[in-house]
């Protein structure tokens, strides 16, 4: 049944999305697009529930033959376990959702139909990454999400913002897929295969563990990190996060379901998938590139007011905390995470979706005073990319406030999101996964006695606290106080009911109850670790029994009483003081966590509901981490500025090219303004590889002038020539 | 006698048009595409039984032509070339469509150099005779050198002339290695043995004999040297690339397709079915990545893809950019065969023929909207995506597939390329793969410039892509999606070849360590 | 006098009429030049067939070698045709230069 | 080595006789017919030409292959070799009649004289081809030059004409006068002038230490110049442009084709038969002095050919060119090996046939133009290809095979030419000549590009006649067709010198 169930799910999104790609080459559509994207993904959606039941524990995957030449074969193929059927799920599930939501949201779109042909190409992509069994497949699923993000964000690519976005998310994943794409390069060149797992042939992670030492492999370290570029790339992490906010400037449904729910967390599960041969280098630099974004993208979530960058930011922050969990080696706490976070953020993204919608016709008149005033910057393209742009006014949350009345389902599920997201105890899904990471982190920094990781758990716990104050901001600033923009308060209104159900849907979701999957700890477990894992871990006995350990306390709350009981009945005396250790950091993390969360909706509270201080004078007071938080870290500007050095570069180094070479003549200085290596290369063309051919050809000419004056005419310089040479020949062959 | 009928259809069909009278231009075209389309029907054929070994004398033929020098009419076909014979039969009538209606003048003499034109091309692939080969690599120049002369743009007197000087230049270092070649085939330890030979399989046989001329080391370095410049020229590899940009600036569409498309493969394909398969013991040396000669060849593959791909991020002539991205992608061939080892080739050759299918989209989709807008300043366009839906999306897929995305067949000859070069070469594979960030940076760049943003209010009228410009361009998007998903289709074919060829390569490399 | 003698009068002959013929601005003068290196071969011609070549001895009879002689017979007679041909070419000439020195004739050139 | 006597001899020199029959058969029916009818005279040097063709084939057929006669008790030989340059000379000879009476430039009155001159000027060829004493080499050149000489200067009202003959017969006599001093001072260093004799005694007086090989390289050097003034090689070339362009046109594709034929058949055997012993070549590294001259001549050819905006004058140079690449044959003379000196004779021989038709195809379209333009400049050539469409397209086709482009006749000879040198080991003179080839594009191509690329002011289309298009096609389906057709190579390979 595996097989036919997936086929179902992979071809159904793209059946709906080349129906349409062939009727469009025909100049027709089909009328009714997004009906038929929506019900290929609702029959993905229970195909993936189906699947459920054909999980068994130790999995084989299902391949072919894709491409074999001599003695290497590749192949393709799909592998199941509990990981992939779970993410089918949220997938499905999520993008379902999103679809239903996007009939309304999308509605009166010149090109409605297309939309949805989009997000089911999108879907299919997805879905393939998710299923694939081998690294080839998931770049290949890899890319076609991004071509597919990039679409999307370049959906209204009228807009001058949008189009700038679309490139610029495309670009930047691309530098981090480049990495991810040189790590297969030294995983293939290693291993002479790109499969994940025992099929016909070995598998990497059989492979990786025939590697001998206990310590580092460092190329392994390396091809691990690279790896992990992708998923930097992909998942937004610091320093490749700088396109996830401005994708904002897609619809809606596009930032809940690719930008919050599924394609970031591709990175996620990608280094999920990798965890095996992740040494202990390679996870302590995902840990920090991790940490680093949790912290960094939160605080500068606080400081804004476009309430889809705010999110923006806090999905940023939120994949920072997975990757921080799957560092630590709190894999099933990373991807538990994963799940919990896609509900509650793709509820966030709709809600603001919701609230945006509301202001629709001011929507559309923006959208045309944006048309006009950019069509006179229409030449101004350059790469280097414009950002910061304006704050639309429908997302401007210094324009709401209020709303709550106004539009009280979407308040409801998004204040029941926030909640969750803000960690707020026992109800809130969020909670438990963020807290099974936070205990994850100081677990595995008690144990390996590490300082890192304390590093690492203070910085996340310090932007759970963050977070906490910046999503009730959010919230208070939206929902509460008194409209701050009577008339655009006049014209809002609660959402139709294909986009409230949704909500409502994402809204139970958040509930840790509906999560059962999760609680049930034999249904995920760690992937077997190898012995080129973390001498920390390694000093605790067997490995296996670490990564229980883990996937136990991640959820201790609920299990506790079943884990202990199996821990405890067949482990070792080491592996039960890991647990004990375990079990300890979660209760200090829990407490801990619910007292910086607690602290920052308080805080909030204070700020911007009871306004009882004023977030201006703490901004001007503090005036230079506000500016560093304003402008993001001025990460786009040390981009733009890297190519601006590199022009500046390029022109002096022009000047002295041209002096040297092409002797003063400098009106190539003048059309060369292009981009710095790109101009000089095609400069060098022209002047030097050209230029030499040229020179030739000049010298070859030449010489035919010069040949041709001694053709005087004078019949006596021609008997000259004749005597001349004839002593000449005579002199030289003299002496021969 | 099939390949020898597919080879001299286009000639016979030359003769015809030549005949006809200049002024029933209708007739004219549809005898042309009628004329092309009969060796693409041979060719189909040939990719349906070419896997039935009961039929393939159908593919050969050796006939003796000149006894003076011992040269032969002989013609045969395996994977490598059937693959590129699929290719040049497959352009033929999609660029007599794409030329249906945007050459103005001489549409017979056109026509007729066309014909030519696929005769030279048919025939190198399937020449298996040394002296063949050459007479058939040389016979596209002149056809080239008056299509882009005459019906190019402003600048094609010198763009032809220079096609001309380059391609022949090149060609004259490989006539000189031809000749030593064929002066040393029958020259066994010292002693003039047997017959000369021109006959390619017996000079592969010959160079792998041992104690025989051709077999030896130095002699075999200076052959290579003699026949890479030769090919490099025609692939083109830096620093012989600057014809190129110029000639597809200049050249009309179909021209361009088919320059790009499948007069570059003969370069590459030059390289491997001589370089390569002849002269392992030169290829060893430029690939043995002992110090700056054993590096030379991946070095060169990585600097056409590195200079390629940023020459072309400079460009704001459409055209010119996607030529320019030619050369960057060229370079993943060269990368792919210096690695010499099953993935890399296997890698080279699907780009070569990806490349054929891709460029030749993004030129005929440069040709639509240059007949279009008569202009191909890409900062002149803008918006244009709302204005031709269809025309975007299309531009969009071959953009993609030209950048590499996966799933796309640009991306499997890339990849394998790169994976094949890394086990030999790893950092400038490394290397290489800045072309494909600056890859994508260019396309979407040029995506962004000319379909995203506000409509350039200039074009409000610009007519969508018509039907016809449709149907050249549905078969090769047809094959970029089918081959992106399923490459067997064309590995299939010269799996087999390229395993033979690889385990001479890896074990003369292994034999000189 | 012995063959250097010859040689010696003949090669002075051939240096003169390659300077006359190098040097002279009148094309009369460049004829004169140029039968003076004919006749400066016809010398040779002839004194080698006399110094050089042993006289043959057929039957007892002493034949000398006329080899040489002959050679400069013909010599003359083409010379003299030469000297024809050159005269009918300096009319012409003469016809459409309105002179005869060589340096003038020099419309074809480059 | 046995000699025919005079009268037996005279059977064998048939075509000799019936070509000076025919020309005072020629000056007389001139003074018979009316001047509007002088193409009547011109027929007649055909018909004599075709007589002279036919005997030609008789006596090569009662000479039997591989045979050869020592005619006038060896003053000249009868062989293969004489033989196919006779037909080549003949034909070139033919060509240029055909040419005369289309060429509108020749003085009609005045043309009686004019053919009988080209039948005597073949005359002086044939024997140029087949002369092997001194004594004959001498007259044989005196003849060519002297007819030659007037040919040039044809055109009596026209200066250049004129200023081309001074120049021609200045330098000619000078070189050879010059080449009769070196003829002499090897007369004198052998004691006789039968080549065959010459070549044999040569290493024995060398060895014998009464010669030095100084003497030897002077004589050498200086029969050099009177060859090489024949064949225009560096530095004896000069004449040639400035002659070539002055000329009528028939007579400048006469004198680059058939002079330089007959030229290379002198050269051929006077360096086989009397040098072609490799001793003595070594002695004065003559196999070296060839190549370097062989190399200047292509180099300085094409290169000076670069600027050249007439026509005439550009395949001027250009014919100095391909003397380089047919000299380029001429250094494997110096080869110690038989077969590869074979193989040189052989390159050389295929190279002018293949030379023959594509040089006067376009001298024969250098022609058409200046009678239809009246002009030879290059600017005359724009827009041919649309006014008149199939001589462009000869005329493409003509010039593409001077440069070398495969599958043309043009190819085929180069091919040829290298492979021979190549097996000569010399590698770097095949690599000037190929990279010449690729200069030469550069010249050739400009005339296409006049042709095909420019347009004219003038649109108007130009006619031409049946017969013209006849003649052209004489040219153009050789230029296509020789290459590829093994019957030309097998030939060439056949006629060797003994």
């Amino acid at each position: 049944m595996v097989i036919p169930l997936i086929s179902i799910i992979l071809l159904c999104p793209l059946a709906a999305f080349v129906i349409f790609a062939l009727l469009g080459l025909a100049k027709r559509s089909f009328p009714r697009q997004d009906l038929l994207s929506t019900a290929a993904m609702l029959a993905a959606l229970v195909c993936s529930f189906l699947l459920l039941r054909e999980v068994v524990p130790d999995p084989k995957p299902h391949t072919v033959n894709w491409i074999s030449v001599g003695d290497f074969t590749f192949s393709m193929g799909f592998y199941l376990d509990s990981v992939t059927v779970i993410m089918l799920i949220v997938v499905t599930l999520v993008s379902s959702l999103v679809h239903i939501f996007s009939i309304g949201y999308m509605h009166g779109d010149p090109r409605y139909p297309r939309f949805f042909a989009y997000l089911s190409l999108f879907s299919f992509s997805m879905l393939f990454l998710v299923v694939s069994d081998n690294l080839l497949g998931i770049y290949i699923g890899w890319e076609l999400v991004g071509l597919c993000s990039y679409l999307l964000i370049g959906f209204w690519f009228e807009k001058d913002s949008a189009a700038n976005a679309c490139k610029k998310a495309f670009l930047t994943t691309r530098v981090g897929d480049v990495g991810m794409f040189i790590g297969m390069m030294m995983l293939f060149a290693k291993f002479k295969t790109l499969s994940l797992y025992d099929g016909t042939e070995n598998g990497i992670f059989t492979l990786v563990e025939g590697l001998s030492g206990t310590g580092d492999i460092i190329w392994l370290s390396i091809a691990g990190i690279l790896i992990f570029c992708g998923a930097i790339g992909k998942s937004a992490q610091v320093p490749l996060h700088t396109w996830l906010p401005d994708a904002m400037e897609g619809p809606t449904p596009v930032s809940a379901l690719i930008h919050a729910a599924t394609m970031v967390a591709a990175g996620v599960y990608l280094t999920a998938r990798m965890f095996p041969i992740l040494t202990d280098t390679s996870s302590l630099v995902i840990a920090y590139i991790g940490g680093i974004t949790a912290l960094v993208a939160a605080t500068i979530a606080i400081v804004r007011f476009d309430i889809k960058r705010v999110l923006a930011y806090s999905t940023v922050s939120q994949l920072g905390y997975m990757m921080l969990a799957i560092g630590a080696g709190s894999y099933v706490a990373g991807l538990f995470h994963l799940t919990t976070h896609a509900f509650f953020k793709a509820l966030l993204f709709l809600g603001s979706g919701s609230v945006i919608h509301a202001f629709h016709a001011m929507h559309a008149h923006h959208d045309e005073d944006h048309t006009d005033g950019e069509a006179h910057e229409h030449d101004d393209h350059s790469l280097v990319h414009e950002h910061g742009s304006e704050i639309p006014p429908d997302q401007d949350m210094r324009n709401m406030g209020g709303l709550r009345r106004k539009m009280p389902w979407t308040f409801g599920t998004m204040l029941v999101a926030t909640l969750s997201i803000s960690g707020v105890p026992f109800l809130f899904s969020g909670f438990w996964s963020k807290d099974a990471i936070l205990g994850g982190v100081l677990g595995h920094a008690m144990v390996s006695h590490s300082p890192h990781y304390y590093i690492l758990f203070g910085m996340a716990l310090i932007a759970a606290g963050i977070t906490a104050f910046y999503m009730f901001r959010l919230i208070f600033m939206t929902f509460f106080g008194e409209p701050r923009n009577q008339e655009m308060h006049d014209m809002a209104h609660e959402s139709p009911w294909v986009m409230v159900v949704p909500l409502l849907v994402l809204a139970v979701l958040s509930i840790p109850i509906v999560n059962p999957i999760w609680f049930n700890k034999d249904y995920v477990k760690p992937p077997p670790q190898s012995h080129i894992h973390a001498p920390a871990h390694a000093q605790l006995g067997p490995d296996t029994k670490t990564g229980d350990a883990n996937s136990g306390f991640a959820f201790f709350w609920i299990s506790e009483a079943q884990a202990a009981e199996e821990e405890g009945g067949k482990n070792t005396e080491k592996a039960d003081d890991a647990y004990r250790i375990h079990k300890l950091a979660h209760n200090i993390a829990m407490v801990l966590s619910i007292c910086v969360a607690g602290l920052g909706i308080l805080l909030s509270w204070l700020f911007y509901h009871r306004r009882r201080f004023s977030a201006e004078s703490v901004a001007t007071k503090f005036s230079p981490v506000y500016n560093l938080f304003w402008n993001k870290y001025y990460f786009d500007e040390f981009y733009d500025g890297v190519l601006v050095a590199l022009t500046v570069w390029k022109s002096r180094l022009f000047a002295q090219f041209d002096g040297a070479i092409v002797d003063g003549t400098v009106n190539g200085v003048g059309t060369v303004t292009r981009q710095i290596f790109a101009a000089f290369i095609g400069f060098f063309d022209n002047r030097v590889v050209d230029g030499i051919v040229n020179r030739v050809a000049e010298v070859t000419w030449a010489a035919g002038g010069r040949i041709r004056r001694i053709q005087t005419g004078a019949i006596q310089t021609y008997l000259f020539v004749v005597l001349g040479g004839i002593v000449l020949i005579i002199l030289i062959f003299r002496a021969l | 006698m099939l390949l020898s009928l597919m080879i001299f259809v286009p000639l016979l069909g030359m003769i015809v048009v030549l005949l006809l009278p200049r002024e029933s231009e209708e007739l004219i075209k549809r005898v042309t595409l009628a004329f092309t389309l009969i060796p693409l029907i041979l060719a189909v054929y040939l990719y349906i039984t070419h896997n039935q070994p009961d039929l393939e004398h159908l593919w050969k033929q050796n006939v003796p032509w000149i006894a003076t020098f011992n040269i032969q009419y002989h013609v045969g076909i395996d994977g490598l070339s059937a693959i590129l014979i699929l290719l040049t039969a497959l352009l033929g009538p999609i660029c007599v469509l794409a030329s249906w209606r945007n050459i103005e003048k001489g549409i017979k003499a056109y026509m007729a150099l066309f014909l030519l034109l696929e005769t030279g091309m048919l025939g190198f692939f399937a020449a298996l005779d040394l002296f063949l080969f050459f007479v058939f690599f040389e016979l596209t120049l002149l056809p080239m050198y008056f299509l882009i002369g005459v019906w190019g743009g402003p600048r094609r007197e010198y763009a032809a002339i220079k096609f001309f000087l380059y391609t022949l230049f090149g060609s004259v270092l490989m006539l000189v290695a031809i000749i030593a070649v064929y002066l040393n085939s029958n020259v066994i330890n010292g002693i003039a043995a047997e017959a000369r030979t021109f006959d390619i399989p017996t000079l592969i046989e010959r160079a792998a004999t041992e104690g025989h001329a051709l077999a030896n080391g130095t002699f075999q370095m200076w052959v290579f040297l003699g026949f890479f410049i030769g090919f490099a020229v025609k692939v083109p590899i830096f620093p012989f690339h600057t014809w190129l940009p110029d000639a597809h600036v200049e050249a009309p569409t179909a021209i361009s397709v088919i320059l790009a498309g499948v007069l570059l493969k003969m370069g590459t394909y030059g390289l491997v079915r001589i370089n390569m398969d002849m002269l392992p013991e030169g290829m060893a040396f430029f690939t043995n990545g002992a110090g700056f000669w054993g590096n030379s060849l991946a070095l060169l593959g990585f600097i056409n893809i590195v200079y390629g791909s940023f020459c072309a991020l400079a460009q704001t002539d459409f055209k010119k950019l996607v030529a320019y991205s030619s050369i960057g992608h060229m370079g993943f061939v060269i990368l792919g065969l210096a690695a010499g080892n099953e993935v890399g080739v296997t890698g080279a050759i699907l780009q070569m023929f990806n490349h054929g299918v891709i460029s030749a989209m993004l030129f005929l989709l440069v040709g639509v909207l240059y007949d279009r807008a008569h202009h191909r300043e890409i900062n002149g366009f803008g918006g244009l995506g709302n204005r031709m839906p269809i025309y975007t999306g299309i531009t969009t897929l071959a953009f993609m597939a030209s950048l590499g995305l996966p799933g796309l067949s640009g991306f499997i000859g890339e990849a394998f390329s790169l994976l094949g070069a890394y086990e030999r070469f790893p950092t400038l594979a490394i290397l290489s793969t800045i072309g494909i960030v600056v890859g994508a940076a260019y396309f979407l760049w040029t995506l962004q410039r000319v379909f995203l943003g506000t409509l350039n209010p200039k074009y409000e009228a610009l007519p969508e892509i018509n039907r016809r410009e449709i149907l050249t361009l549905v078969p090769l998007g047809i094959l970029t999606i089918v081959l992106g998903i399923w490459p067997h289709f064309a590995i299939e074919m010269f799996s087999e070849s390229v395993v033979e060829l690889t385990t001479k390569i890896m074990g003369t490399l292994q034999a000189n360590l | 006098m012995s063959l250097q003698h010859y040689l010696v009068i003949s090669a002075i002959l051939f240096t003169l009429g390659i300077f006359a013929v190098l040097t002279r601005k009148n094309a009369i003068s460049i004829l004169m030049g140029i039968e003076l290196i004919l006749n400066s071969c016809n010398l040779n011609f002839a004194a080698f067939s006399r110094f050089v070549v042993p006289p043959e001895n057929v039957d007892g009879l002493i034949i000398p070698n006329i080899d040489g002689q002959v050679i400069a017979i013909f010599g003359i007679v083409l010379a003299a045709a030469e000297a024809a041909v050159f005269l009918a070419i300096i009319l012409a000439i003469y016809r459409e230069f309105g002179s005869i020195r060589p340096d003038e004739v020099d419309t074809l050139k480059g | 080595m046995d000699y025919l006597e005079n009268i037996e001899s005279l059977a064998y020199f048939s075509p000799e006789i019936l070509l000076v029959v025919f020309a005072a058969a020629v000056i007389i029916l001139d003074l018979v017919v009316k001047n509007r009818e002088s193409e009547k005279v011109a027929y007649l040097a055909l018909v004599g030409l075709g007589c002279s063709l036919v005997a030609i084939i008789i006596t090569h057929s009662a000479l039997g292959t591989n045979e050869s006669k020592n005619l006038f008790w060896g003053m000249i030989r009868l062989d293969g070799f004489a033989v196919f340059f006779k037909i080549l000379l003949l034909l070139a000879t033919a060509a240029t009649i055909l040419f005369s009476i289309r060429s509108e430039e020749l003085d009609v009155r005045l043309k009686g004289e004019y053919y009988a001159l080209l039948l005597a000027v073949t005359f002086g060829m044939f024997l140029m081809a087949s002369a092997t004493n001194l004594l004959m080499i001498f007259i044989a050149l005196e003849t060519v030059s002297l007819t030659s000489y007037i040919l040039a200067g044809f055109l009596t009202h026209s200066p250049r004409s004129s200023e081309a003959a001074f120049k021609y017969i200045t330098y000619g006599a000078v070189a050879s006068g010059t080449m009769l001093f070196g003829l002499s001072l090897i007369f004198g260093m052998v004691g006789t002038g039968d080549l065959t004799t010459i070549g044999q005694q040569l290493p024995v007086v060398l060895a014998s230490g009464e010669v030095t090989a100084l003497g030897v390289l002077i004589a050498i050097t200086f029969i050099l110049a009177g060859i090489g003034y024949k064949i225009a090689s560096v530095p004896f070339h000069m004449w040639s442009p400035d002659v070539y362009e002055g000329a009528p046109i028939p007579i400048t594709a006469f004198l680059s084709v058939a002079s330089k034929a007959a030229g290379f058949a002198l050269f051929l055997r006077f360096f086989f038969s009397g040098f072609g012993n490799s001793e003595v070549m070594q002695s004065i590294d003559l196999g070296l002095l060839l190549a370097i001259v062989s190399a200047l001549t292509m180099t300085i050819g094409n290169l000076a050919a670069l600027p050249q905006q007439n026509v005439k004058r550009l395949l001027a140079y250009s014919s100095i060119a391909h003397g380089g690449y047919l000299l380029m044959g001429a250094v494997l003379l110096t080869n110690g090996d038989a077969a590869i000196v074979n193989k040189g004779i052989g390159a050389i021989i295929f190279y002018l046939i293949v030379y023959f038709f594509m040089n006067l195809g376009a001298f024969y379209v250098v022609v058409l133009i200046a009678n239809e333009a009246g002009t030879e400049m290059i600017e005359g050539y724009r827009g041919l290809s649309s006014r008149a469409p199939l001589v462009a397209g000869a005329m493409a086709i003509f010039l593409f095979s001077l440069t070398g482009i495969p599958f043309l006749a043009g190819f085929f000879g180069k091919w040829v030419l290298f492979t021979a040198v190549i097996e000569g080991n010399l590698y770097w003179l095949a690599f000037v000549g190929l990279l010449n080839s690729v200069v030469s594009l550069y010249y050739y191509a400009r005339i296409v590009k006049a042709m095909y690329l420019e347009s004219a002011e003038d649109t108007e289309s130009f006619s031409f006649s049946k017969g013209t298009f006849a003649l052209l096609t004489v040219f153009v389906v050789p230029t296509l067709l020789i290459g590829l057709l093994n019957i030309f190579y097998s030939l060439s390979e056949k006629i060797t010198l003994q």
